[in-house]
C-alpha cells in the first residue's frame, strides 16, 4: 500500500506515540515538574474554549506562554490556588500527522478527559483536539505548542490542573 | 439564638433577629425560595444584564442569552436598535432559537415556520388564511377574529449605557440610572465611559451553588487576601490598600475601590503579608501592569449589580461577569472579557496575559468558584444551620475600608424586605 | 387572558376558558399532574400497547416492557396465549426479570427464589414449611395461614387484535374495540389485518420531553409540511393532498389520513413546495415507493391511540412507536419496525431503506424529537405560559383536511374530562 | 388488605395492620420520610461508625466521613484523644475540610482563615480587631461582644470500644453499651476484642437504593443459602448450620451467628444444596480457612448496629461495613477491610484473598447490590405496594434457626414507634 | 517476538493509523464533503444497535449504501434536517486487525462519541464497536465498509450527524 | 529523529498493539475464554482502588492470581452470581512503554470503561491506568501481569464482569 503524505518513520512514530502516553501519564499522576519538561522553553500551552477559537475570539482559559510561565502555574497549584482535591484521566486517540519538515511535525489529537472527586462518581470533565507541534531536541522529543480546543465549554466549577 | 421572626410569605425561611448577620442555610436550598427570588429578583421590578453593544455590531447580529432561568435573544435591528424578545414562540411554545449568536433578517420558528419581525412582531402565519381544495373550498386556518397583534413574541424592556445593555421583562420597571442609583452610577460609568467596547471571547463555568453565594463573594472584602494566597505571595494585596466600599440606597448594589498604598504596615496586615514573603514569579508580564488614564486614582474596581451581574475592573483586566441561575443549587456564570478599541497590541496583550489570573481557571478566581461549591454543600447537609456574617458589626454602611461584611448584611436586608412583602 | 376554570383536584392547572385551545404549560411540567396522569391514563380504564405477537412466537417467550412507570412482562404460555405480568415479586417487591427477551419455563426471583408459573401463579416458595433440625423440630417457614393462592404476580388484563398485544391494570377496563372505538378500528384492522407480521427490529430514543408531546406531535397535521423540508424539498408532501383527520368519539384516538393527490396547486401550496423546489436525490433508492394492495387509497395513515402508542403506515414504511414516560420531563420512544410474512425479498429490502426516514436519526423523525425537547425547555422555564392550538378555530371534529390543530384540543378537551372528575 | 393505621406524623405512610410484616414501599422512597429518618435515626438518640482507631494511629490523624449526609472529622488530639468535629465552618458554613484524610497540627478553612484547634475550638479570626489606618485609626473587625467560645466547630460525642469508634450529634445519647445492648455487647466484644486492628484497605460503592435495604438484607438470613448460589456450590452454606439470630431489646440491632454442621440434610436444604452440586473450584486458596481461636464455636458473624454499620465477619475475612444515606433513593457502603496485629503473614494473605467474596465484585456481595436496586426500582415504580416479610410468622424475636424474618420485623417494629412518636 | 498473523508493514499501519485519525477529525469538524471522500463509491455505512446486531434483526438505525446515499444526507443535514448545533468528539482505541488479503484489510475499532450542546455540560452521546473494511485507492486507504455497532441503544434524543 | 530510551521494533510494536486492542474486544464481547488465554498460567490479574495503591494498603477489589482463579471467576459469573446484563466498552489510550528486557515488556495504559444497561443511558463506569507485564509466548504476547488502578473509586453498585 503506498505510504501516507506525511509519513513518519516507524522509529519516530513509536517515539511520538511514546511522548503522548508519557505526557497524559505525567498530568494524571500530578508530576508537574516532568509535565514541564516535556516542554521546549519558548514553548506556548494554551487551553481555549471551542467557541473563542471558532469565532476567532483570542481569549483562553488559560494561556502560558515558555517555560517560566508553565513553572509558575505549577506554584500556583501547589502553593497558592486553594481547590478540591481530584483525579483527572486523559484517554487520547491516534494522532494526525498533518505537516512533517525537518524542524517539526505538526499533528493534532481528539482528548478526552474524565474527572474524579474524592469518593464521587467520575465525570466527563473536558473534552476537545489540541493543536501541537513536537520538535526534537538533545533530551528526545518535546512539545514546542500544545493548544487544548476543547468542546466542554461549560467548565464543571473550575479547572485547577493542566489537562 | 435570638427569637426568630416569621416571615411574611409561609415558604420562607426564618431569619434569627431582625437583621440581617446571621443567614439561614435555607436562603440557598429552598427550591420554593428559588422560585420566588426569580420573580422578584429577576422578572420584577430589576435591571438585568443581557450583553454588551459590541456583540451585536451589525444589524440583524443576535446573541441568546438567559435572565433568571428564561431564554432571552438580544438583536440590533435595521434602524440599529437594540431589542430584547423571549425566545418563545408564540404558537406552542417553543424555544426556537437555537444558535448562540449570529445574524439574520428575522425570526422562524422552525416547527411551522411563524416568522417574526426583530422586533417581535408576528409577521407571518403558513396557511392562516387555510387552503382551496380542488373544488375551491377554503379549508382550515386561523378563524378570522386571530389579530396577528395580539401574538408578538414576548418583547422586553431595554436599557443602553456605555456599550452595557440591560433588560427587563417589567416594564414599569424604574429607569436604569435609578436603578443603579447616583451611588453606583459613577463607578459604572468610568469603566463603561462611552468608548467603543472591542470583544475579547468568554470563558463559561457551572458553578454548583446558590447564584446568591456569587454576589456575597464580590461583596465580600475579607476574603481576597485569606483566600487569594497568590495576590499576598506576590505583593499584589495589602490589607491596607487604600479603599473604600460603596452601595446604593437600597444595599443591593455595591462597588468596591482599591488602591495600591504604601501606608505602614500594620500587625495583621503583616500576618497576611509574611504569607509565603519573597516569592518570586518566573514570568512576570503575567502582572506586568500598566495603569490606564481613565481609572483615576483606584486600580482595582469590583461592581456588583444585583442581581444578575458583576462588572471587574482588577487593574488591565476588565470583564463583565453575567449571573444565571439554574435551580437553588446552581449557577453558570459567563464572563465577557473585553477591551478598547484604542488599545494598542501590547495593551490588548497584557489584557490577554492578565486573564490567567480570572475566569475558571484563574490564579484568584478559580478558587471562588470551590469555596461557592463548598459552601453550598454544607447548606444542603444542614438545614437548620446559618452563616454568620458579623465583621464590622451588625449594621450596613459605606466604610473607607475593608474588614467588614457590611455589604453581605446590606444585601440580605433588602432580600428580607422584597421577599417579605406581600405578593 | 380569557377567566380561567378551577379545576377539581387542587393540583391541577387551571385553564384559561372552557375549550381547550389554550394550553397551560403546567400540563407539561407538574410533577402531581403526571402521577395523577399515570394513575387515570396509564394504570386505569386504559388500554396499552405491550407488543407484537410477533416478538413471542414460541411458548415460553417473553418480552420485558413497561406500561407507564411499572414494568411488566409480556409472555406465551404454554397453551400459546399470551399474559402480562407485572415485574414485581410478591415477596418483597424485587423486579425479578432482567433480561428484556428470552424464552423460559417459568419465573424465579433470584432474591429468595420464589418460583412463578407463567400465567404468574405462586409455585414454590424455599422452606415455605421451614427446615427440620438435627432433633427433629421443624423451625421457621411460612405460617399455616399463609396461602400461595393470595401471592402471585399482578397479572394484567389482555387484549390481542391482529397481532398487536394491549394490556392493562384495570380488569374493569372496556373491551379493547370499544376502548378503540368505530371510528379508529378500521384503521387498525387496515394495517393489523390479520397477516403474521415480520420483525425487522427496534430503534430506541429518550426523549427530554413530556410524553403528551409526542401524541400531539402526531395529531398535528400542520407541521409536516413545514418543519419536515425533507419531503417537500423531495416532493413527497404537498398540502392539498387529499386527507382526513378522524377521531374516536371521545377525542382521544385519531387517524391522520392522506393520499397523494394532483389537485390544483394553492397559493399556500405553492408556498410550501418552492421551498428548495427541484433539489434531487443522489440515490432514489430511499423513496422508491411501491404501493401494496391493502393499502387502498391511502397512501399515509398515522394512528394515534391513546395513551401509550403510535402505530405507523407512511407508504411502505410500518412501525410501531411506543410511549414510556419517565417523570414529567422525560419519555421513552420505543420503535419496533416490522414487515408481513409475505413480504419479497425487495419489499423488506424497501421498508428497511424507507426506515432511514424515521427513527432517533430519520429524516423527517429525528426532528420530532428536537422540537418537543425545545418546546418543554420554555414549558420549564415559564410556569405561567399558555400554548395555543387554535388552527381551525376552537371546536373539535373531523375534517377532510390538514389545515387545522382540531385533534389537539379533542385530546385535551378528553384529558380535561378525565384529569377534573373527582378521584 | 387489612385497615390500616394512621400515621401520628402525616408526611409518613400509613401501614397496613399493627404489626411490621407488610411493609409499605413508601417508607423506601418518601422524601419526607428520609428527613425525619436523618433527625431521628442518625442525628438524634443514636450512636453513629465513624471508622476505627487504626486510621488514626496518630497525633494530628484525621479521616473525613459521613454520619448521615453530614460531613464530620474524626481526628487524634495531641493527648492521644479521638475527637470528632462536624465539618462545617463556625463562620459562613463553609465545608472547609476536603482531604480524605490526613496530618495535621489544627483545622483551617481557607475561605477566611479561621482556624481551629483539633477539638473544634476557634483559635484565630484574621483581622478580628480589624486594621490600624496609616492615621492610627481601627478599622473593622469583629465587635466587642464577639467571643470565640461561642463559635467553635459543632463538636460531638464520641465513644470507642474495641478500637472502633461512633459519634453523635446528641450529647443526650445513651452510652454505648446500653445503646449496643447486652444482647449485642458480646458479640461485638468477639470481634473487638481489644487487639490492635490493622488496616487493609477501602472498597466504596454507591448502591442506587435505600439505605435501609442494606440492614435488611443483613438481617435476612433467607437469602445467603438462595441468593448466594457460589455459597451452596462451593459447599459453603448449609441451610441447616447450626445457627442463632440475636437482637437487642428494641429489635433494632442483630446479630446473625452460624456454624458450620453436619446435621441430617431435610428436604429444602438438600434441594438448595444439590443446586449445581459437586462443583469444584479450580483454585482453592480463596476458600482456605483457618479457624481462629477468638472465633469459639460459631465461624460466621453477622452485625447490623442500626442505623449505620455492619460488622462482618466471615470465616477468615473480617471488615466494617458503613451506611451513608444519599438521598431516600441511593447509599454509599464503605467497606473497611482489616486485620489484627499479630496475624502472620498467611494470615494477612488469606484474608485479602477471602476478600474476593465480599465487596463490590465479591462472589457473594455484588449480587446484595444488585437485588437492593432492582428493589427499589419496583418501590420508585408502585407507590401503594407492600412488602412481605412473613417467613417465621408476624412476631418478632430471637430464633435458633435461619427460616425467618423476624429481624427485618424487629426492625421495621423500632422503625414505627421510633417515626410515630410526636416530634 | 513473533509478528502478529494478521500483521501490517510499519507503512500499511501508520497510514492506517491515519486513516482512522483523519475519519475522527473530520467528523467532529463537520467537514462532511472530506467525510464522504474517505469512503468508496459503493460503501457501506451503518449505524446499528448492538440489540439488532446480535439477534441478527436487519433494522439499523442509519443505513447508507454508496457515496449518494452519503452526500443525500450531508444535504439532508444541512438543509432539511432541523437540530440543535451540538459537538460531537470522537475517542477511538486501538484497531484490532481481523483479517489481511491482498485486496482488503478487516478492522474493529472501540469508540467512544461525546456530545456537548452549547453552553451544556458534555455528554456520553454513543459507544459502542465498528465492523471496517479498508481498501487501498488511487488516493490512499478507503473504507469500502464502516458499520457502527452501538451499545447506546438509548439514543438522548437523536442522532443528526454521521458518527 | 532518535529512537526512544526503550524502544519496541515495528513488528513488536504492531503485535503490543493488537494486543491491547484485543483484550478490549474480548472482554466487551464478554468472551471470557478467550479472556483467560490471554494470560499466562502464573498470572496476576487485579482491579484495585487508586486509594490503597497511593497509601500502600493491600486490598484490592478484586484479585486473582493464576489461571485457575480467572477460569473460577468465569464460571462464578456464568454460573453463581446474579447481576444485571450490561455491556461494558473500552476505550484505551497508547501504551507507556517502560522497560522492556529480554524476557517481558512492561507497559502503562490509560483506560476508560463505559457501562450501558439494557435500554438506559450510557454511563461512564471505571476510568484509571494499568501496570502491564507482557511476555512473549509460543502462543504470542500474553499478560503476565495486568492491573487496573482505578480514579473511580466510588463503583456504580457492583463490578460483574472482568474490565
Ligand atoms: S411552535 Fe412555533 S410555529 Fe408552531
Ligand atoms: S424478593 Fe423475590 S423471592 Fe424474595
Ligand atoms: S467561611 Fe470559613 S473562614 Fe469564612
Ligand atoms: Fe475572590
Ligand atoms: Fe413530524
Ligand atoms: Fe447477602
Amino acid at each position: 500500500m503506498v505510504s501516507h503524505m506525511t509519513a513518519l518513520s516507524p522509529t519516530e512514530w513509536f517515539a511520538m506515540m511514546q511522548l503522548y502516553a508519557e505526557y497524559d501519564a505525567v498530568v494524571d499522576a500530578a508530576h508537574w515538574e516532568r509535565w514541564v519538561q516535556l516542554f521546549t522553553d519558548d514553548c506556548i500551552y494554551r487551553v481555549q474554549p471551542r467557541e473563542n477559537f471558532d469565532r476567532g475570539l483570542p481569549l483562553a482559559t488559560l494561556s502560558l506562554e515558555g517555560k517560566g510561565m508553565l513553572l509558575d502555574r505549577v506554584f500556583g497549584i501547589r502553593e497558592t490556588l486553594f481547590h478540591d482535591p481530584y483525579y483527572q484521566r486523559h484517554v487520547t486517540g491516534p494522532p494526525l500527522v498533518t505537516k512533517v519538515t525537518a524542524e517539526a511535525i505538526e499533528l493534532s489529537v481528539n482528548y478526552s478527559v474524565f474527572r474524579t472527586k474524592l469518593s464521587q462518581p467520575t465525570t466527563v470533565f473536558n473534552v476537545g483536539r489540541t493543536i501541537d507541534v513536537v520538535v526534537n531536541t538533545a533530551n528526545g522529543l518535546r512539545f514546542s505548542r500544545r493548544e487544548f480546543i476543547y468542546d466542554s465549554e461549560l467548565i464543571p466549577n473550575s479547572m485547577i490542573y493542566p489537562i | 439564638m435570638e427569637q426568630s421572626t416569621n416571615s411574611g410569605n409561609r415558604a420562607l425561611p426564618s431569619w434569627p433577629g431582625d437583621d440581617s448577620h446571621l443567614i439561614p442555610f435555607d436562603v440557598y436550598t429552598n427550591d420554593q425560595v428559588h422560585s420566588l427570588e426569580l420573580e422578584r429578583f429577576f422578572y420584577n421590578k430589576h435591571w438585568c444584564y443581557v450583553g454588551l453593544e459590541a456583540e451585536v455590531p451589525n444589524p440583524g447580529d443576535f446573541k441568546r442569552t438567559s435572565i433568571g432561568e428564561r431564554s432571552v435573544i438580544m438583536v440590533k435591528d435595521k434602524s440599529g436598535q437594540i431589542c430584547v424578545v423571549e425566545n418563545i414562540c408564540a404558537h406552542r411554545g417553543m424555544r426556537f432559537c437555537r444558535e448562540r449568536s449570529g445574524n439574520t433578517t428575522s425570526f422562524t420558528c422552525p416547527y411551522h415556520q411563524w416568522n417574526y419581525s426583530l422586533q417581535g412582531d408576528l409577521r407571518g402565519v403558513p396557511m392562516r388564511k387555510g387552503v382551496t381544495s380542488a373544488d375551491g373550498v377554503v379549508q382550515g386556518g386561523m378563524p378570522p377574529e386571530f389579530d396577528v397583534a395580539d401574538h408578538g413574541l414576548n418583547r422586553l424592556t431595554v436599557a443602553c449605557r456605555g456599550g452595557v445593555v440591560f433588560a427587563s421583562f417589567d416594564s414599569s420597571v424604574e429607569p436604569l440610572d435609578q436603578f443603579l442609583g447616583p451611588e453606583i452610577v459613577p463607578w459604572f460609568d468610568r469603566l463603561f465611559n462611552g468608548r467603543t467596547l472591542h470583544l475579547l471571547g468568554y470563558n463559561r463555568q457551572r458553578i454548583p451553588g446558590n447564584w446568591k453565594l456569587m454576589q456575597e463573594n464580590i461583596k465580600d472584602p475579607y476574603h481576597p487576601g485569606l483566600l487569594h494566597t497568590w495576590f499576598v505571595t506576590f505583593g499584589l494585596w495589602r490589607a491596607d490598600n487604600k479603599s473604600m466600599l460603596r452601595m446604593d440606597r437600597h444595599g443591593r448594589h455595591a462597588a468596591m475601590i482599591s488602591t495600591r498604598g504604601n501606608a505602614g504596615v500594620g500587625g495583621d496586615v503583616a500576618k497576611v503579608q509574611s504569607f509565603k514573603r519573597g516569592m518570586e514569579l518566573h514570568d512576570e508580564r503575567i502582572i506586568d501592569i500598566v495603569p490606564e488614564a481613565w481609572w483615576g486614582e483606584p486600580s482595582v474596581v469590583m461592581t456588583t449589580v444585583f442581581p444578575s451581574v458583576i462588572f471587574q475592573q482588577q487593574v488591565n483586566s476588565v470583564s463583565t461577569r453575567q449571573i444565571i441561575p439554574c435551580g437553588s443549587g446552581n449557577f453558570d456564570f459567563v464572563w465577557t472579557h473585553f477591551g478598547f478599541d484604542d488599545d494598542s497590541e501590547e495593551m490588548t496583550e497584557r489584557r490577554l496575559r492578565q486573564a490567567n489570573l480570572f475566569g475558571p481557571a484563574g490564579y484568584v478566581s478559580a478558587d471562588d468558584g470551590e469555596v461557592i461549591e463548598f459552601s453550598q454543600q454544607s447548606f444542603d447537609s444542614k438545614p437548620a444551620g446559618t452563616s454568620l456574617a458579623l465583621l464590622g458589626g451588625t449594621d450596613v454602611g459605606d466604610t473607607e475600608h475593608m474588614v467588614t461584611e457590611t455589604l453581605i448584611r446590606g444585601m440580605y436586608r433588602y432580600w428580607r424586605t422584597v421577599m417579605d412583602a406581600a405578593p
